[in-house]
């Protein structure tokens, strides 16, 4: 016998088909995907719906509202974004991306048809089951309004699973307000909207203030049973929901039913790289929806 | 766990019959220092004589085969709307490394738990790894090791045979079936007993002359007391940001991505770069936003990860106390002082 | 250029073909050198730009020009007028190699004070004109710098390209050291030789050091560079306060960290 | 006969650095035929004084962008001879290899980037890639070879890393130099077919009688140091640059200009060839007979046939070096170097010509003076006396100012200049 050592090939066809979760080939398989539209939100946001190419990859994708998905242009770039479409449409999904860099910058140039890589979903999701017979704040901030769209999408589907649903957002002006096309649709299935903006333009006539006002406003004066009996949804820009969450400690929610999602830069969305580390936490895999009590003790978290 | 003993000249046959079919990774004189002291490194090597089994320390670990510096993720081809693309792992084929220390062992036995045994496994270090043959060699302990109080100074798996220098025979544990095999290509005999008291007796004559220590008792807790501590100050005004230590680590593996387009546009790949989180652009964002722009808090950054994180995560610490990093730091920022000085200790 | 204007795209998007110049002031020309020193890559990079003025190169000139690259230091005043006029032609001005960045060799004799022993040194008593050496940052506005001396063509490269594309030109922030350290060589220190790699900035793949030779910072500092204990250090191993300095104000990139060299950001600030 | 004639040229285009040329001809007389020099000088001279020895090559490097390799040998040569260290054979060797290769990269670079438009009446090299796609693609082929090379044996192609004085940080892998032996017996083949195409080029017939000055070779085409000759019968030591090259200034350049035995003499391939004819590979010997350019020739414009012959020379002698090399056993590469006071002088022949440096040392090696002496600068006064004649002559061949200009251009060029160098 001779003394040689074996090739071993670590991704046999086997495990490659069955295993997902344990599949090797999975980190870096690539769904393609076609963009099939191109709605343009703002003069920065646009909104991309997207298709997974393959009908079979297409009926296994899924997805739980909070999951973001690693997007990519060969040689452009690759990029984690947050889903923000209905969890009940399997392999199609909704991305708002805003012009930050390489990747979205050329993407907004990209039409429809453009053919584009997706991997995942990764990350930690809403306990949207959890939340079941409880009622809901969901407060966005900005972009936060993004990620929150998947949990409206849930909300509005299972409605009669919740009680009180409140959504709150804020933005600078009023030209920074994203989705306005589907504000009606949300007050006709019993969630209360409610709009704020920092400064208003002439045609503004909702309110004017800081998101923590409305939110002042609707925590005020109830009782302790719904205090108890509530979750928080909070997606923004770290200060926001710094303040927002230190609110809702004040009105005593409970910090384990405060939901947080952090944005940090990624590169494998598989903890891997390390570069969306707080502390020594994984965004992408712990995260990144976080409850507030493990944000309170992350270092540098915000 | 087998136990054998051979003849020393019976290792050159060894090499020889292994060299014959394998690719031989092993310690060599890379040059001389300025004091004329070799500097060992970790090499492709064809000659047994090349090879120096009796090497204090290598200057960087054997890294760059299963951690490789710079590494294609993938390629694609590009062709008008089109593109394609194509994944590679970077192995040529199995290696076998001859004469890793203890700690360069358990290094490896650390990343597997976060590169191969964690819910997304790797498949470009699990590919490098599942191709390596261990042959370990013990080590000659130096003034600036600590694995003892990393509880890295023996390895008790993650090689296929190991052997230890008794003087006029090597003392030899075989923990896989293939160095099994290997074995028989050379003379080899049962241990006998005055073979395992030579055995312990060269044991503790190196666990002897190890020095450095470093107190790991509630670290992780101190750790997490001390995030606001001046000490971190103090080295980073000393640290120069320049990444040494990350890429000397056999543990780190952070890593960044680069997306390029070839400049005839027909192509494009994905390089992954070890990174550092010691480099000033590790923790920036969108907007230049940076989580850690004070070198102290970058310094700070990477002791938290190896000896807070990661026990956190995998019950161990993710650094087996080589002392590679505080010995090629110009700054001479080494664990062991860090560590005292955030326990209250004094700093230099 | 007399070649038709192709339009290539990128997955489906047409790009940009952006007509550049080459200027050069001050200089060995060693950088313009660089360009056309790279065989294999040359045609693929005409390919994307169009050229439309390069002296050291080509006849015909033009001033219809979007990028402008410019090599060398500012060292007379028509050479400022020049430098101006092509800023006023250019949409993204390229500030090529040390001398454009730092000055390069060239400012050395700024630190000598006295400017007509400089003269008298050369030329005797011939009467020449020659000012401060100064960097095309401290007369017009540079948009992007390539760093070097020599610069890296594949740096150009990459620039071009990323222009093109519309992607951001991304220069390393962290030191050569980084580089050195994975190309796996012996550290300077260890032999006993000066090196500024713990200080400068990255991109040249520790050029100097893969030869067993220290790096002088032709590149300038990384970002948040400690030459301050950089120079502890050096002194503890023994160096002498003129090696670090001769070192460090070799390329003009060290200027603002080092003495000799405090006149010449007084000047700066007074443009 | 033509009476008015008006040539201005203002940057001239495909030379190094910055030079302008004028001519003026009124009723059939040269009023005026200028070659002009306006670089801005740098004063490398002056900015060494102060500093450690080992700062003299890699500054002076920076003189030139081209030939840089030259520059750092001479400075090298210079200093050595200073501290009275006389490099080993090994090093001799591995430097006059890598002079070679950027003589090699020198010369196909004007050949055939800088020479080859007018030669096929075009403005640069960019149409002519189209045109002569075949020659671009051999031109590239020996200038890659070069600088492959170059960077094998001195680290880098511009600028050089591993140069220094006392050898060598580093040597090539015997491998890598193995290698080259292949690449430069194609490169061969390469150098045959330019020289074809420029066989068939018309160069002007234009002759004025000069003084020829370069090394001398005394078993081997001279490249570095040694003993300095002139076709005029000079003959001194290296030491006695001075009396050589006789510096002064002119009005109309930033650049010095010299003399020797008349008022004017020429340095570069042309001088070399004509003084060390008997020493060129054999090779090359035969291509310059095809080219019928045997000593002495006084026509400036063969320059760049000389040019092409000293490339099939170099190519030639390569092999046998690293044949040399690879026979020996490789010894550490670099000499512990003293300092102590002293002068120094080091003559290098890079491509356009003699390049001396000459430094004096204080006993800590700190530098004290500092000279250089550029071949470009030594050509300058030719240049002129050669436009002069020129003008005249093809005015009295009732020329057009268009060719008169070309044919100016194309005598400039045909120097190879290295104007920033000259300056320096
Ligand atoms: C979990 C998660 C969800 C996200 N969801 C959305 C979303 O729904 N819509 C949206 O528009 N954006 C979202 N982002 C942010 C988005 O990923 C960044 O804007 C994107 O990476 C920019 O990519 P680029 O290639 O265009 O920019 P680049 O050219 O890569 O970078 C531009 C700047 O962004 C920094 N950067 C790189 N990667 C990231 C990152 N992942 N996060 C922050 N900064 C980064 C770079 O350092 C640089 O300063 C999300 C980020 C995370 C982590
Ligand atoms: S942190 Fe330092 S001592 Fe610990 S494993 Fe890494 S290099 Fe070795
Ligand atoms: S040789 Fe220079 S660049 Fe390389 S590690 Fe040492 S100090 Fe850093
Ligand atoms: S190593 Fe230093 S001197 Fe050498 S090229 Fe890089 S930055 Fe310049």
């Amino acid at each position: 016998m001779r003394p040689e050592l074996k090739f071993v090939d670590v991704i046999s066809e086997q495990q490659r088909t069955q295993r997902r979760k344990q599949d090797l080939a999975s980190f870096e398989h690539t769904h393609r995907a076609v963009i099939t539209s191109v709605f343009p939100l703002t003069d920065m946001e646009t909104l991309y719906r997207i298709q997974i190419i393959d009908p079979n990859e297409r009926k296994r994708f899924s997805f739980i509202p909070g999951q973001f998905l690693m997007l990519e242009l060969p040689g452009i770039g690759e990029a984690p974004f947050s889903i923000s479409s209905s969890p009940s449409i399997h392999g199609e999904v909704e991305l708002c991306i805003r012009k930050a860099g390489n990747l979205t910058n050329f993407l907004s140039k990209a039409g429809r048809g453009t053919i584009v890589g997706v991997r995942g979903p990764f990350g930690t999701g809403f306990p949207m089951e959890d939340m079941h017979g409880q009622n809901i704040l969901l407060i966005a901030g900005g972009l936060g309004l993004v990620p929150l769209r998947s949990p409206i999408a849930y909300v509005q589907e299972n409605r009669s699973h919740f009680k009180e649903v409140n959504i709150m957002y804020g933005t600078k002006t009023p030209e920074h307000l994203l989705f306005t096309y589907q504000y009606d649709v949300w007050s006709k299935d019993d969630i209360n909207l409610n709009i704020i903006v920092e400064k208003a333009d002439p045609s503004w006539k909702g309110s004017v203030g800081m998101i923590t006002e409305i939110l002042q406003d609707i925590l005020s004066g109830r009782d302790n049973e719904f205090y108890h009996n509530t979750y928080a949804i909070v997606c923004g820009p770290p200060v926001m929901f710094k303040f927002v969450c230190n609110m809702l400690n004040r009105f005593h929610i409970p910090m384990q039913k405060m939901f947080v999602s952090l944005e940090r830069r990624m590169h494998c969305g598989m903890g891997k790289c390390c570069r969306c580390n707080v502390g020594s936490t994984y965004t992408c895999l712990k995260g990144p929806v976080f409850d507030y009590w493990t944000v309170m003790n992350l270092k540098e978290a915000i | 766990m087998i136990f054998r003993v051979f003849e020393k000249k019976e290792l050159k046959n060894l090499f020889e019959i292994l060299a014959a079919h394998n690719k031989i990774v092993g310690p060599v004189e890379a040059g001389r220092d300025k004091h004329g002291e070799p500097v060992y490194a970790f090499s492709e090597v064809s000659d047994f004589n090349a090879l120096r089994l009796g090497y204090t320390a290598t200057k960087l670990p054997a890294k760059r085969y299963f951690l490789p510096f710079q590494e294609n993720l993938s390629t694609y081809t590009v062709e008008d709307g089109e593109w394609q693309k194509s994944i590679d792992y970077n192995v040529s084929g199995p290696l076998i490394f001859f004469g890793l220390h203890s700690c360069d062992i358990n290094a490896l036995n650390k990343l597997d738990k976060v590169l191969l045994h964690s819910i997304y496994p790797m498949p470009y270090y699990a590919a490098k790894r599942k191709n390596m043959f261990i042959i370990g060699t013990d080590c000659a302990p130096q003034p600036f090791c600590f694995c003892r109080s990393m509880s890295s100074d023996t390895a008790l798996h993650g090689f296929d045979m190991f052997i230890t220098d008794l003087g006029t025979k090597y003392f030899v544990e075989i923990l896989t079936d293939t160095a099994y095999n290997f074995l028989k290509h050379i003379r080899t005999e049962e241990p006998k007993e005055k073979d395992h008291i030579l055995y312990m007796k060269t044991v503790s004559a190196r666990n002897k002359k190890f020095t450095a220590q470093v107190d790991t008792t509630d670290l992780a807790k101190i750790l997490d007391m001390e995030f606001q501590s001046d000490v971190w100050k103090h080295w980073g005004d000393i640290c120069l940001s320049c990444g040494t230590c990350s890429n000397v680590c056999p543990t780190c593996y952070c890593y960044g991505v680069e997306e390029t387009v070839d400049i005839d546009l027909k192509g494009a790949k994905k390089t992954k770069m070890l990174h550092s989180c010691n480099l000033i652009d590790f923790a920036e964002v969108a907007g230049g936003h940076n989580f850690r722009p004070e070198r102290h808090s970058r310094l700070k950054y990477r002791y938290y990860h190896k000896h807070r994180g990661f026990v956190e995560a995998f019950e161990e610490s993710l650094c087996v106390g080589c002392g590679r990093c505080g010995e090629s730091c110009l700054a001479g920022i080494n664990v062991p002082e860090v560590i005292a000085s955030v326990r209250g200790g004094k700093s230099k | 250029m007399t070649r038709e204007p192709e339009t290539k795209t990128y997955l489906g998007i047409p790009l940009h073909r952006p007509k550049v110049a080459f200027f050069e002031f001050t200089s060995c020309e060693g950088c313009q050198l660089q360009m056309v020193n790279n065989e294999s890559t040359l045609l693929d990079f005409l390919s994307l730009v169009e050229v439309v003025n390069f002296r050291e190169a080509m006849t015909e000139r033009s001033d219809d020009y979007e990028i402008a690259f410019v090599e060398g230091s500012i060292t007379r005043d028509d050479e400022v007028l020049r430098l101006k006029q092509i800023r006023k032609n250019a949409k993204i001005l390229v500030a090529l190699g040390s001398c454009a960045c730092f000055g390069g060799v060239n400012q050395l004799k700024n630190r000598l004070k006295n400017l007509n022993w400089v003269k008298k040194q050369v030329y005797g008593k011939h009467p020449i004109e020659s000012g401060l050496v100064r960097a095309l940052e401290e007369v017009v506005t540079v948009d992007l710098r390539i760093y070097g001396c020599p610069i890296k063509k594949e740096e150009v490269e990459k620039i071009v390209l990323h222009i093109a594309l519309g992607k951001s030109v991304v220069i390393p922030k962290f030191p050569v050291c980084m580089e050195c350290k994975a190309n796996e060589n012996i550290c300077l220190f260890d032999l006993g030789e000066p090196c500024l790699g713990p200080i400068t900035r990255a991109g040249c793949d520790s050029w100097c050091p893969n030869n067993k030779a220290g790096c002088w910072g032709c590149r300038g500092p990384a970002e948040d560079a400690n030459v301050a204990y950089l120079k502890k250090i050096m002194k503890e191993k023994g160096f002498s306060e003129d090696t670090i300095i001769e070192r460090l104000d070799c390329f003009g990139g060290f200027a603002h960290f080092s003495e000799s060299n405090k006149q010449r950001t007084q000047r700066k600030k007074k443009s | 006969m033509k009476k008015t004639i008006d040539v201005n040229v203002k940057h001239l285009s495909r030379v190094e650095g910055h030079g302008n040329i004028h001519i003026k001809i009124r009723n059939g007389k040269l009023q005026e035929a200028q070659w002009e020099v306006i670089e801005t000088p740098r004063f490398f001279e002056a900015l060494l004084v102060g500093r450690n020895w080992d700062n003299a090559p890699w500054i002076t490097g920076r003189i030139c962008g081209i030939c840089s390799i030259g520059h750092t040998l001479a400075s090298i040569r210079a200093v050595e001879n200073a501290f009275n260290i006389i490099p080993d054979e090994q090093t001799r060797k591995l430097r006059l290899l890598l002079k070679h290769m950027e003589t090699l990269q020198s010369h196909s670079l004007h050949l055939c980037f800088l020479v080859l438009p007018d030669l096929v009446n075009a403005g640069s090299i960019f149409p002519v890639i189209q045109s002569h796609k075949d020659v671009v693609i051999h031109a590239a082929r020996i200038k890659g070879l070069a600088n492959d090379m170059c960077d094998c044996i001195g680290g880098r192609r511009l600028h050089p890393t591993r140069t220094v004085v006392g050898g060598f940080t580093k040597l090539p892998a015997k491998e890598e130099l193995s290698v080259f032996i292949k690449r430069l017996m194609s490169i061969k083949d390469d150098l045959m077919v330019l020289a074809g195409l420029f066989g068939k080029f018309h160069f002007p017939d234009f002759t004025r009688e000069t003084e020829f000055v370069s090394l001398k070779g005394s078993d081997h085409y001279p490249y570095v140091g040694g003993d300095v000759i002139s076709s005029d019968g000079v003959l001194m030591k290296e030491q006695d640059y001075k009396k050589l090259t006789n510096e002064y200034m002119v009005e109309q350049s930033t650049s010095k200009w010299c003399r020797l035995s008349r008022d004017s003499f020429a340095v570069g391939a042309l001088a070399r060839l004509n003084n060390n004819f008997e020493f060129l590979h054999p090779a090359a010997k035969d291509l310059a007979r095809k080219f019928d350019l045997l000593p002495v020739n006084h026509n400036p414009f063969m320059n760049n046939v000389a040019q092409l012959i000293e490339c099939v020379h170099v190519v030639m002698d390569s092999i046998d070096l690293i044949e040399d090399l690879l026979g020996s056993k490789f010894r550490e590469p670099r000499q512990q170097v003293t300092p102590r006071s002293g002068i120094g002088v080091g003559a290098v022949e890079v491509p356009r010509g003699i390049l001396y440096h000459s430094y004096e040392f204080d006993k800590k090696g700190k530098i004290v003076k500092c000279d250089c002496v550029i071949p470009t600068g030594q050509n300058h006064a030719n240049i002129q006396h050669d436009l002069e004649a020129l003008a005249s002559e093809f005015a009295l061949r009732g020329r057009k100012d268009s060719e008169i200009e070309l044919l100016a251009s194309m005598l400039v060029r045909a120097y190879d200049p290295c104007i920033s160098c000259s300056v320096h």
